[in-house]
């Protein structure tokens, strides 16, 4: 018997059985066949016909109505038939995909690659997960000989391809900067020229971009429209919100940004993001920046790196595993 | 060569005429029940398009022979506007029609062969052919 | 009526009439009837079960066993009905692929965008079309204030998305070289660099670069594994193939390239293309450069740009519409 | 809040028992034919999911009733590896058992309401509820 044959003679079989003893246990033997007929791509048109076929052999007295009905049924499921061998190709089609965004993922992760710095006085956690295959959000960091860690974090307007191939042209111009530029302020107006003359001039993109001096433990920055993010003062227990304010990138050729400083104590931390963290969404609306910071504290006591990840999964789960942004959250903590 | 039995597309009845004539010929061939059905299904995709997008034109069933095998080939031939992007016209989910699995990607997967001719302005030819199991 | 009940009263009368008079006319109204309850998202489950109803409904001296057999149908296409409806997930998620395709695919033109140069000597054309969404293929012109035309066309290894992503990298390094930079082999030389340092390892680029100098009329080029290309000399009616060896870009590091020149006549063509036109594939096989070199000989008394665009339909037909890479084709003839 | 009854999944025959146990319920409650069965048939999936990857669980079904309302719901819980990506999880075409539309996917399809609760290493936790219409 081959596979067709073998098939037909189960389905005569369940089916010859539901009708002497109609019971689940029988209608559960008729799904199991299902899910077999489907794998082994049987269109359900043919079912429909084997289904025919078989009640003519079993009741050979079968009233003509039911045997016509069946061809009308027939008829019916071919379109259904055809939708069906749609889905085939397309999930064929959408596994190529996958393959093609997880290689372009990883070439992405390649091209913007970047270092977290391991230094005795700061204790830095980042993440980045994308919401849909490619990441539309970038961070860099980059220790220069006289240790100081610049810090860069992005985000494209728009998400997805579109996004990552306009990050990766962000991360070249960053590579291209002179290696003695460290003002935040100077940094973003070389960036802008370079997204206002390279890019689609639909696409805009926000930066944030700080510079960590661990003799004085300042911290400068200066921002091209980017979400703000916070400063923790061990102290006083506060959060404030790091104001900054700047152009987008890529807006207008000649934007001038203004350039701010904070002194860091120890156990202040740093806190970035993009705006995917805030605009993570529940049943409930927005998060609000005092849930945000009601997670920092609940896990205050972990290393930032632990802190920022729980953040994330809670955050994940509060929308259901369904980012609706690039989701980058960035702490850095002084430790000495 | 085989015989060609030809049926004019000019207003909806035709295609049942072409949908007739597709069924009695696969059933002549000894073509399956559901065979059957989907050739018949391909025929009338193919005569609507005709009808919806062409104006007119016709539909032809030939008989095939081939190395002990038998087979079906129909040809759609209109003078209509033909198809600008092929290769987009063979895309799921771009068919005209819009329903799930119609259009041609549709009628492609109901057959064996297809084969496709179009000239923008000039109109389209389109070949499908189907053998005996 | 709403609409189910509107849909089961057609199925009802186009079922009563199919079985008082089973014509070909009927089916095909079942047909226009399954086109319509897909559109409307009816699952196949749920005709199996008003086609129960209807029948039980039709004829109540219905047998019990065909009842029955209805129950069992029901739970097999159950399944069916499950995977019915992931087509119509699918479906939505390929639409949505789709558009951000399309938006990639227009930032990655105006991140890539060339302008093909308009001069009184020199006759070009040039098509670039990407096998699956976007395209691996690159090619762009520079003309420098003395006027000699620089032409690069490269070809990731690989296709789609990652491809892409590395291709807008490149560009943005082209864009930086210095610009009095002309040397083929000194260009190729930079590149490789860059490629070396930036991109993943498992990925390589071929690029072709020459320089046309419209005083002497030479054409000085180099070659990092690109497809070769040919010279068409006007007065033999002979087509050679443009030799030139060098290793692709991104191998290593410190690669040097030759560099080679010929002499361009009146008439002369210079036939560049990436590997996607040789390997277009008919059932037949390979494009053999014969077949290649027959078009464009059909073709020769056209302006390039139809030459390139009428090769590039003929092949394209030949492969039913189905391209296997990046297609790329650039002629240059001199015209005085 | 309803009264559960649950049924222990250990082997094979359980999912029958869990499937026996929401098509009653179902019936009780006045779900239509199909609505019955999807409702089975997403138990049943659920139930298959606890036999095949965690050994062994149970299946809860509860009846609901709410502003005027009646529904069902189905809670299946086991203490198995748990799930270690949910969104991947729930994407079509990674689902375990590989068939088209199968999978949890699939089990949130056939339902109105879906929540799932797993930590790797402690179990997973899944509800899915559907309303009479
Ligand atoms: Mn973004
Ligand atoms: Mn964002
Ligand atoms: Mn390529
Ligand atoms: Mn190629």
């Amino acid at each position: 018997m081959d596979f067709r044959e073998l098939m037909e003679a189960k389905y005569r079989h369940i089916l010859e059985k539901y009708i002497n003893d109609p019971s689940e246990q029988v209608l559960y033997q008729g799904q199991k066949f299902s899910r077999k007929s489907i794998e082994h791509r049987i269109s359900p048109e043919e079912i429909i016909s084997l289904h025919k076929t078989l009640m003519n052999e079993m009741y050979p007295e079968l009233p003509e109505e039911v045997s016509l009905s069946f061809d009308m049924l027939l008829e019916v499921m071919l379109g259904y038939g055809l939708a069906y061998r749609e889905l085939q190709s397309l999930r064929h089609k959408q596994q190529e995909l996958r393959t093609e965004m997880e290689i372009a993922a990883n070439v992405q992760q390649t091209l913007l690659g970047t270092h977290v710095p391991s230094v005795p006085w700061l204790d830095i956690g980042a993440i980045s997960v994308p919401a849909k295959h490619m990441n539309g959000d970038y961070y860099h960091f980059v220790q220069d000989e006289t240790n100081n860690i610049s810090i860069a974090i992005a985000d494209v307007i728009g998400k997805g391809i579109p996004a990552a191939l306009c990050m990766s042209m962000i991360k070249y111009a960053m590579d291209s900067q002179p290696d003695n530029q460290q003002e935040p302020s100077k940094v973003l107006e070389n960036l802008n020229r370079v997204v206002e003359q390279n890019v689609d001039p639909s696409m805009f993109i926000t930066m944030f971009y700080g510079v960590y001096h661990p003799i004085e433990h300042t911290f400068a920055y200066s921002s091209a429209g980017h979400e703000p993010g916070f400063l923790y003062r061990a102290q006083s227990g506060e959060f404030t919100e790091i104001e900054a304010k700047g152009l987008l990138l890529g807006v207008e050729k000649r934007t001038k940004y203004l350039q701010y400083e904070q002194a860091i104590n120890v156990g202040d931390m740093i806190i970035l993001m993009s705006d995917g963290v805030t605009e993570c969404r529940s049943e409930e609306g927005f998060v609000e920046k005092e849930t945000l910071i009601s997670y920092i504290n609940k896990y205050i006591h972990l290393p930032v790196q632990e802190i920022v990840t729980n953040i994330y999964k809670e955050l994940e789960k509060l929308q259901h595993f369904q980012l609706r942004d690039d989701f980058t959250l960035i702490i850095l903590k002084r430790k000495v | 060569m085989g015989i060609q039995s030809c049926v004019k597309i000019i207003n909806e009845w035709d295609i049942v005429a072409a949908r007739q004539l597709g069924r009695n010929v696969a059933k002549e061939l000894g073509f399956g029940t559901v065979d059957q059905a989907r050739i018949t299904t391909a025929i009338s995709e193919l005569a609507r398009n005709i009808y919806l997008y062409a104006g007119q034109g016709q539909i032809c069933i030939e008989k095939l022979y081939e190395s002990g095998k038998a087979g079906l080939k129909v040809v759609a031939i209109d003078n209509g506007p033909g198809i600008k992007d092929i290769r987009q016209a063979m895309e799921d989910g771009y068919s005209t029609s819009g329903g799930l699995g119609a259009g041609l990607p549709g009628v492609k997967r109901l057959m064996d062969g297809f084969g496709i001719n179009s000239t923008p302005g000039n109109g389209t030819e389109i070949t499908a052919t189907k053998w005996v199991r």
